[in-house]
């Protein structure tokens, strides 16, 4: 019983003696953790976004785009970006359905003029060599200056305006249908996102 | 003084045919789509053909001579693989391309293995499903035929299989092209691999073997049958998107693939059970990747993946050894008397 | 349903376990070869991981989140399911042999494997619910199980192959699994992630 | 702090009670020792205390039926790790090394056929007994070379099989393999040996092989303790072998060799090839 | 005439034309016959007679020494000249009895025939014993012990084989065309020491002209005769009753486990000869045939009979030879040289030259599947080889090495012409070596 | 043995990667470039050492009975230190070994270490041992992940190595990839170390 007795308090100590050192070490972690977070979704809005001063990943709007197959409402998040008080750029996740090998999630990012300033894919599973071309940026920089009225939205081989890349068009494709209708749904309900409350 | 005469175990005699024997057989079935393919895409082809068959053969040249194992270029089988090889590389693919595959096929492929008969994958599918992986941009730029003396320029387009993967992703429906055509991907007027374009030529060689008893009617028959029921299956379902089981059968080297590649000896089940189970496992994979996976082509996958499970069918497969049929006794009938 | 089956397809042959994420890389290397012995294995993992994956799954929900002490769930997991392995072990070795000597004696081997662990963390890191998580982790055991006994059938068959001598031993054995996972690729976009 | 400190020290208290409780309740006994031998011993698996596996000999040990100084790769030092571990003394028997007693390789003898089949001494020594004329001599085909576990045999390129005694632990698979029994086990030291395993008269042994021994018995004479002489064929007497050396020289067909003084053959090993070699097939008319 | 037939087997050439037209021929009496005292399965006779005896044709001149044992007789009258080791066709040098003839050929004149329906199947059963009968088919169990069935077998078919599968050979289809009478009479005999009505002799369709013999000869005696598919090893007992009558022979068992024995139709005659006329087993035919050989012929051959003496009344050989066999070459052993005696068991002799044998480096087992596909036993020849070569011999008993009859057709067949039968042979060896150990 | 020697056994001769075949996972799966392997590597050998410290400190302590768990504990405890250091200082690295960091608990390495080194030797010895493996199998994922981003991407440590046309090799980035480059180095450093072919 003594030997029992034993393995149970060494093993209960030593349990117990980590779950101190562990939960120091996090109270020093928590803090840059938390930054590093943030500081991961604003690289992706600063890259798609003119210069701000204020934190576009709080200052957000949600809206309903519409209901997913289940019946759940789906929203999506618009970051405002601010120079002072003024608004200087909006900033939206896409996501395109028919990408080659499943979803392709696109931050796109606008000026007040509505003009793209940039986008970013943010996830994707093309085939390598192939549909990943879509994170180059040479790719990711057709889409600068332009908007749902100096562009035809639509690949070349389309008949549009925006480059495929060569043996793959259905990443791209994807991608200009998907941007096209974030766009679309930006300019119906501007007037709500801009206006609405910060958070 | 040294007895001349010679000893050995019986059997004195042999059949005749050897492995060479058989190996040429299969380079002779070649020619038909060898030629075809030289006629479709000219020069290009038959510069990818050399470059296959010579890198290969030097390949398992510098092999042997690295592992100090008498040559076996004689043997043939380097010759079917940088052939093979070279039939399922599109037409317009840079040299260093079909090097490459070649090296991968011997080395990767089979040398590693120990040579001739000990590898488990078919030499020339490892090479080319590599090649796919590593360069899909060179791997999917296919150009349309231009028959010799035609003098057109080639033009890039899309194989069949991946015209319709590209609209029935984009559209739910099957291309225009899959319900028609038929005769075009019969004589090979398609866009595709140079080996895979005419469908007669590779018939014919594939008869050949047959005929020659190179290879035995289980492999090609069941792989073709299931996926003449499997897609078939599908095409019944919903015919706008799935294609009818001719359009299968013509495209995507099929044939190729089942009457030269799922043949391979080497690399598939030696019980005759075992070949149909493998045929079966080819036709079905095939059929789902076509239809549902995220490559057009699913002949090269289906077989290496049957290649991968062929030393387990073996062992399931064994067959009964005579007189261990517990049941068959039973049924013995009295003699009759007469 | 539809959902379900597409997760148990997807872990077992697109993102198989072993052959595409890596994970019990060293016990399909290390018992796979006799064919036999890989199909015992093969069953021990599915047992544990899907033991594994129910109970960190509750205890990652009903304990870690609750109690917001969610950076400890690595040393938590491990720790359950070390304990817990070894207690079946135990069990086992004592009420039931004949099952010990087929599944039990890898039983050791498993605690230390990244697969069962694996699953319990991407469990979570998914956000799976409760049945999600049980057909992951068994088409993960499943994935695991077939990729390991088409391995020993290779490597049975390269047992009798005059392999170059440096390329014996592990090196081939690699080169193998490469090209079987080279195979699977085919399955790739089967399933769309 | 505190629910980190308590949640994860009562998942240690549940797991220790758990486990303490379960080992105590399904306790199975494992001898210690067995895992200790286990891991003295050299993991080689070759089979050669005729256990099945070093761990199927570990267990033995323990369960007393084997004797400790069964495993001869191990030597010495693991004969005495085991005595330590099981309590017992020592006692290391003499080191052997295996020793191919012949010479007559291709060039030295002649054939009484020529063979073609299947490159394996047993195989070929069911036709006629063996190629060879010389009955008792070395068929060259290496059957002892694929046995050998530690690779300490390698074939001449003339056809005789000669060990490396750095390589060989005298573990005697190779003796069981060889149909001819021309490879003896002998004691380490002793590097004086008659190479030579044909009883046939000297004149008949002769008409075969340019360096058999012919049993003229002129080794005997020199060095009359280190050598016997037994129907034909003089072996060293391994007790009283000091000045066997002195014949070697007086032997007229020179068939006793010190193994110090290099070995000519040794020289010219080449690597051979494990495939089965040429079949022969009477009967080309037979194509059809 | 619907052909019947078994799953599996070769079709070599038959290459029988260059003497199946020749009618057998008496082989005259050499000067020396070398007689070994092993020439059946079971334990060597042992011998009666020392050096400086005189012995009669037909005389007994060894006794059997267990009951799988037969006696043997001297096939001339002559003198004892020596009893020693002699080069014997397995390639040893075994016992063996030398006579000198007398060129009388002389008969015992004790010997005499009986009628077989006044005696009793034990009776004739000894007889049988006394003459020295062992199967003739080529594998030389004696006789006797096949005929004696222990009770809870019961027999209910008697089968006669008469395929004659391996190439070459002739001598039982000369036999069937020239002495049906005899087989029939041979085959009664065995009939009435077995018990059975029912026979069935099996004869390979490329013999028509035997089948149709035969089939006339055994009309009035109620045997049936039945054509077989041309197949190598058609004429291997198990493959014969499975062809004919669809039983198979369990594994590691006997025909006699499911009621049947199997005879040779030279065997038959023999039983004949020795019951009738009271002839101890002295003589049979041999073909004498290949390539290198001047002039192919059936011979009557006494037993003991040197080699060299037969090539010789063939007109000798055409060229120089480098491979001589005794038997059929799927299944006849290689001879160290013409020295040695013909003895019960063989058939044929076969001389090859340097031009006729090709040589081919064995090659890796492109695993063609095709040994797979001949083997008349179901096995995995490939597999089993390829585990023997490495000496993993349980595995090749795992996969029933210990079943393999060593036919050839797997060796025959195999497009690397990997010397498969003698590796399986080498797995047979291993595998019995190592359950003699444990 | 001499530390150094303690030290220099991990490097070569029994290499965990290369000799010793374990922790395979981390091997595989995050060497598709030099970069994720050094670091993969270096975290390893972090927890690698200080386990071994602690092990080796509290060997006499803890009881046979609960011995694996109570290791599991301390491994587990530093991998998580280690875990929550990379994610708030190094946090593309974190990101780019994902599931791998946390999988550092299960790499039978650092168990065995602890069980078959640092429960039976001093602290310092157990340093040395750890450090050594440490280092060996850091160096081993290092050289497979700078071979296959060689091939794979053309590039080591990012910076392009061929001409600006080289079509990368995309297989060795891959996974089927990641079992064949291994299988390739060891036969390389077999032929090597043997000089046999
Ligand atoms: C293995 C493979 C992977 C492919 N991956 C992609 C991809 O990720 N993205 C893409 O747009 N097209 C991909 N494709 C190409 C499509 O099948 C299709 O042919 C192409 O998108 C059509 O483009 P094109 O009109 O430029 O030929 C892939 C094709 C193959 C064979
Ligand atoms: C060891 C042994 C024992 C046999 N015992 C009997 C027997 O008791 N009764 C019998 O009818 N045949 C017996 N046979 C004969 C076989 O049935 C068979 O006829 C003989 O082996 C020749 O057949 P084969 O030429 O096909 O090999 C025996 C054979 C052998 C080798
Ligand atoms: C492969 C093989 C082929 C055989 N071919 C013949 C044959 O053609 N004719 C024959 O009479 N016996 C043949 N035998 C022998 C028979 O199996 C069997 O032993 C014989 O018919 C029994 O009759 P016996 O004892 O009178 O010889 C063959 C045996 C084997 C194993
Ligand atoms: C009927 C037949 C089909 C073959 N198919 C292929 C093949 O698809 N790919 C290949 O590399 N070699 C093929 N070979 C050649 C050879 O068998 C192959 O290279 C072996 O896998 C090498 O060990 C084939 C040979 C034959 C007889
Ligand atoms: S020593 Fe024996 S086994 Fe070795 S090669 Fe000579 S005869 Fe063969
Ligand atoms: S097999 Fe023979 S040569 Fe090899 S180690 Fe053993 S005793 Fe020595
Ligand atoms: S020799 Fe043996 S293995 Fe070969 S075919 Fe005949 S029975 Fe089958
Ligand atoms: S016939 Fe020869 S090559 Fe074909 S499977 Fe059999 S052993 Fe192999
Ligand atoms: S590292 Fe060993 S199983 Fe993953």
């Amino acid at each position: 019983m003594k030997e029992f007795n034993r393995l149970v308090i060494t093993l209960t100590l030593i349990a117990a003696g980590a779950g101190m050192l562990l939960s120091l070490v996090e109270s020093v972690t928590r803090e840059p953790i938390a930054m590093q977070r943030s500081l991961q979704q604003l690289k992706a809005l600063s890259a798609v976004l003119p210069e701000f001063d204020n934190s576009p990943d709080t200052d957000v709007v949600l809206l309903e785009v519409g209901k997913d197959k289940k019946g759940h409402p789906v929203q999506r998040t618009f970051f405002r970006a601010r120079q002072g008080e003024q608004l200087v750029g909006i900033a939206f996740k896409v996501t395109a359905a028919d990408g080659y090998s499943g979803n392709i999630e696109v931050m796109v990012g606008l000026d007040t003029h509505e003009h793209i300033v940039g986008i970013e894919i943010l996830a994707h599973a093309e085939t390598p060599g192939l549909g990943s071309k879509i994170s180059e940026s040479w790719f990711k920089d057709l889409f600068r200056e332009r908007s749902l009225d100096n562009t035809d939205w639509r690949v070349k081989k389309d008949g549009g305006e925006i480059d495929q890349i060569t043996g793959a068009t259905i990443s791209p494709r994807a991608i200009v249908s998907t941007v096209k209708s974030g766009l679309d749904f930006f300019h119906q309900h501007r007037q709500q996102i801009v206006a609405a409350p910060g958070e | 003084m040294d007895n001349q005469l010679y000893m050995s175990s019986s059997p004195h005699v042999h059949s005749g045919e050897t492995t060479q024997d058989i190996m040429r057989a299969v380079i002779y079935a070649l020619l038909p789509a060898c030629v075809l393919s030289i006629y479709y895409f000219g020069l290009e082809a038959l510069l990818v053909l050399l470059l296959c068959t010579a890198g290969c053969l030097t390949t398992e040249a510098v092999c042997c001579v690295l592992s100090k194992r008498a040559m076996t270029l004689s043997d043939g089988s380097a010759a079917i693989t940088g052939i093979l090889l070279a039939l399922n590389l599109p037409a317009s693919s840079p040299w260093w391309l079909a090097l490459f595959g070649s090296i991968i096929a011997v080395t990767i492929g089979k040398q590693v293995f120990g040579g001739l008969g000990h590898n488990p994958f078919n030499p020339a599918l490892v090479a080319r499903v590599v090649l796919l992986i590593s360069f899909p941009v060179q791997m999917t730029s296919w150009t349309s035929p231009t028959p010799l003396g035609h003098g057109l320029d080639a033009l890039t387009a899309a194989t069949p299989l991946g015209e319709m993967k590209t609209s029935v992703m984009l559209t739910g429906q099957l291309p225009a092209s899959a319900h028609s055509g038929f005769s075009d991907y019969l004589i090979g007027n398609m866009a595709g691999s140079i080996g895979e374009v005419s469908a007669l030529a590779v018939l014919l060689g594939g008869l050949y073997l047959l005929k020659k008893k190179v290879i035995t009617w289980e492999i090609p028959a069941s792989y073709l049958g299931s996926v003449i029921l499997f897609g078939g299956m599908f095409w019944l379902i919903d015919s706008q998107r799935y294609p009818d089981p001719l359009f299968h059968l013509l495209t995507g080297g099929l044939l190729l693939g089942a009457f030269f590649m799922a043949t391979d000896m080497v690399t598939t089940p030696i019980t005759r059970s075992g070949m149909l189970i493998f045929g079966v496992g080819c036709g079905v994979i095939t059929v789902l990747i076509r239809l549902f996976g995220g490559y057009p082509e699913g002949v090269s996958f289906a077989i290496l993946l049957m290649n991968g499970a062929t030393p387990l069918i073996d062992r399931y497969t064994r067959p009964k050894v005579f007189g261990r049929n517990p049941y068959h006794n039973i049924n013995q009938t009295p003699a009759q008397e007469n | 349903m539809v959902e379900l089956l597409l997760i148990l397809v997807s872990t077992v042959f697109v993102n198989n376990f072993v052959l595409a994420r890596f994970l019990g890389a060293c016990p399909f290397m290390g018992v796979s070869k006799k064919v036999d012995t890989s199909l015992g294995m093969g069953m021990a993992v599915i047992v544990v991981m899907t033991i594994a994956s129910v109970v960190t799954w509750f205890f990652q929900y009903k304990v870690l989140i609750p109690l917001d002490i969610e950076y400890l769930q690595t040393i938590a997991f491990v720790l359950i399911i070390a304990s817990l392995v070894q207690l079946v072990e135990i069990i086992l070795h004592k009420t039931s042999p004949a099952l010990y000597q087929s599944l039990g004696i890898f039983l050791p081997l498993i605690t230390t494997n990244c697969a069962v662990l694996g699953v319990a963390v991407l469990n979570i890191q998914k956000s799976y619910t409760l049945l999600e998580s049980l057909v992951f982790s068994l088409g993960a055991g499943l994935g695991f199980t077939l990729a390991m006994w088409l391995f020993s059938g290779l490597r049975e068959r390269l047992e009798l192959s005059p392999v170059p001598k440096c390329f014996q031993g592990t090196a081939i054995a690699l080169i193998t699994a490469g090209l079987l996972s080279l195979a699977f690729m085919g399955f790739s976009g089967l399933v769309k992630s | 702090m505190l629910s980190a400190v308590l949640g994860l020290g009562q998942i240690g208290l549940v797991a220790a009670i758990a486990l303490g409780w379960a080992s105590k309740k399904f306790a199975v006994d494992i001898d210690a020792r067995e895992l200790d031998i286990n891991e003295v011993l050299p993991g080689v698996n070759c089979g050669a205390c005729g256990y099945p596996g070093c761990s199927g000999y570990a267990a033995a040990i323990v369960e007393g039926k084997a004797a400790i100084t069964l495993c001869p790769p191990g030597g010495g030092d693991v004969v005495e790790h085991i005595a330590e571990i099981m309590g017992l003394d020592a006692n290391v028997g003499e080191p052997l090394l295996a020793v191919v007693l012949c010479q007559g390789d291709n060039r030295k003898t002649t054939k009484k056929y020529r063979y073609l089949g299947l490159h394996d001494c047993n195989a070929a020594s069911k036709i006629a007994g063996g190629p060879k004329d010389c009955p008792a001599g070395c068929l060259g085909l290496g059957s002892c070379v694929a046995s050998c576990p530690f690779e300490a045999i390698e074939m001449t390129a003339d056809g005789l099989a000669i060990i490396n005694r750095e390589l060989c632990t005298g573990c005697g698979h190779c003796i069981d393999i060889c149909p001819r029994q021309v490879i003896r086990m002998t004691p380490a030291r002793e590097t004086v040996h008659v190479l030579c395993n044909s009883h046939d008269k000297g004149g008949v042994v002769r008409k075969y092989c340019e360096t058999g021994c012919i049993g003229c018995n002129i080794c005997k004479k020199t060095v009359p303790e280190a050598y016997k002489i037994d129907k034909f064929l003089a072996r060293v007497d391994y007790d009283h072998a000091e000045h066997a050396a002195l014949a070697i020289e007086k032997c007229p067909p020179q068939c006793i060799r010190d193994f110090k003084t290099a070995y000519p053959e040794s020289s010219h090993f080449r690597p051979e090839q494990k495939q089965p070699s040429a079949t022969l097939c009477a009967g080309k008319d037979l194509h059809g | 005439m619907n052909q019947k037939t078994f799953v599996g087997g070769v079709h070599p050439a038959d290459s029988k034309h260059d003497s199946d037209t020749k009618p057998i021929e008496a082989c005259p009496l050499p000067e020396q016959l070398i007689i070994p005292l092993s020439q059946h399965i079971g334990a060597p006779a042992e011998a009666l007679v020392k050096a400086g005896d005189l012995v009669f044709k037909g005389q007994t001149i060894a006794k059997a020494s267990a009951f799988v044992s037969v006696p043997i007789h001297a096939s001339t009258s002559g003198q004892v000249i020596a009893v020693e080791p002699r080069l014997h066709p397995c390639g040893k040098m075994l016992p063996a009895i030398v006579i000198e003839a007398d060129g009388e050929d002389h008969w015992d004149p004790s010997l005499e025939g009986i009628d077989p329906a006044q005696w009793t199947g034990d009776e004739l059963r000894q007889r049988i014993s006394d003459a020295g009968i062992v199967g003739m088919g080529g594998a030389t169990f004696p006789t006797h012990v096949k005929l004696s069935p222990p009770e809870d077998k019961l027999i209910d078919t008697l089968m006669i084989n008469g395929v004659e599968c391996e190439p070459y050979l002739t001598a039982d289809h000369r036999l069937m065309l020239e002495q049906s009478d005899k087989i029939m009479d041979g085959i009664d005999i065995l009939r009435r020491v077995l018990g059975v009505k029912h026979t069935i002799v099996g004869i390979e369709s490329n013999k028509p002209d035997a089948i149709a013999c035969m089939a006339k000869a055994g009309a009035n005696h109620g045997i049936q005769v039945q054509a077989l598919e041309v197949k190598y090893p058609q004429g291997a007992e198990k493959q014969l009753i499975d062809a004919l009558l669809g039983r198979e022979v369990p594994s590691a068992g006997l025909p006699m486990d499911i009621g049947v024995v199997v005879q040779n139709v030279a065997t038959a005659a023999a039983v004949s000869d020795a019951i009738r006329l009271g002839r101890p087993l002295v003589e049979r035919v041999v073909t004498i045939s290949g390539p290198a050989v001047a002039e192919a012929k059936n011979l009557r051959v006494r037993i003991g009979t040197p080699l060299s003496f037969l090539v010789q009344q063939c007109g000798g050989n055409k060229y120089e030879v480098s491979k001589i066999i005794m038997g059929g070459p799927m299944m006849g052993q290689s001879q160290l040289s013409l020295d040695a005696p013909a003895v019960r068991g063989t058939s044929g002799l076969l001389l090859f030259g340097e031009k006729d044998l090709a040589k081919i480096e064995a090659g890796p087992c492109i695993r063609c599947g095709r040994c797979v596909g001949a083997c008349p036993l179901h096995l995995l020849p490939a597999t089993i080889a390829s585990y023997a070569t490495l000496g993993m011999f349980d595995e090749a008993e795992a996969h029933s090495a210990l079943d393999c009859m060593e036919c050839g057709c797997c060796t025959y067949i195999c497009p690397a012409t990997r010397p498969l039968v003698q590796t399986l042979r080498h797995a047979k060896g291993g595998i019995l070596a190592k359950r003699r150990r444990s | 043995m001499s530390l150094v020697e303690e030290f220099k056994k991990g490097i070569w001769e029994k290499n965990p990667v290369f000799k010793l075949v374990l922790g395979m996972c981390p091997i595989l799966a995050v060497t598709t470039s030099a970069e994720n392997g050094l670091g993969m590597g270096l975290a390893t050998t972090v927890v690698l050492i200080c386990s071994n410290i602690v092990v080796s400190m509290m060997r006499k302590l803890i009881p046979a009975g609960v011995r694996i768990p109570a290791f599991i504990i301390i491994i587990a405890t530093f991998v998580t230190v280690v875990q929550l250091a990379m994610e708030a200082w190094v946090y593309d690295l974190y990101q780019a070994l994902g599931i791998f960091i946390p999988l550092i608990v299960v790499n039978c390495l650092i168990l065995g270490r602890a069980e078959g080194f640092a429960s039976k030797h001093p602290v310092i010895d157990s340093i040395f041992d750890g450090g050594g493996m440490g280092i060996g199998f850091t160096l081993a994922l290092f050289i497979l992940g700078a071979v296959r981003e060689l091939f794979g991407s053309g590039t080591i440590l990012g910076f392009s190595i061929f001409a600006a046309d080289y079509p990368p090799v995309l297989l060795m980035i891959l996974p089927p990839g990641g079992f064949i480059a291994l299988g390739l180095v060891l036969a390389a450093l077999n032929k090597f170390t043997h000089g046999k072919a």
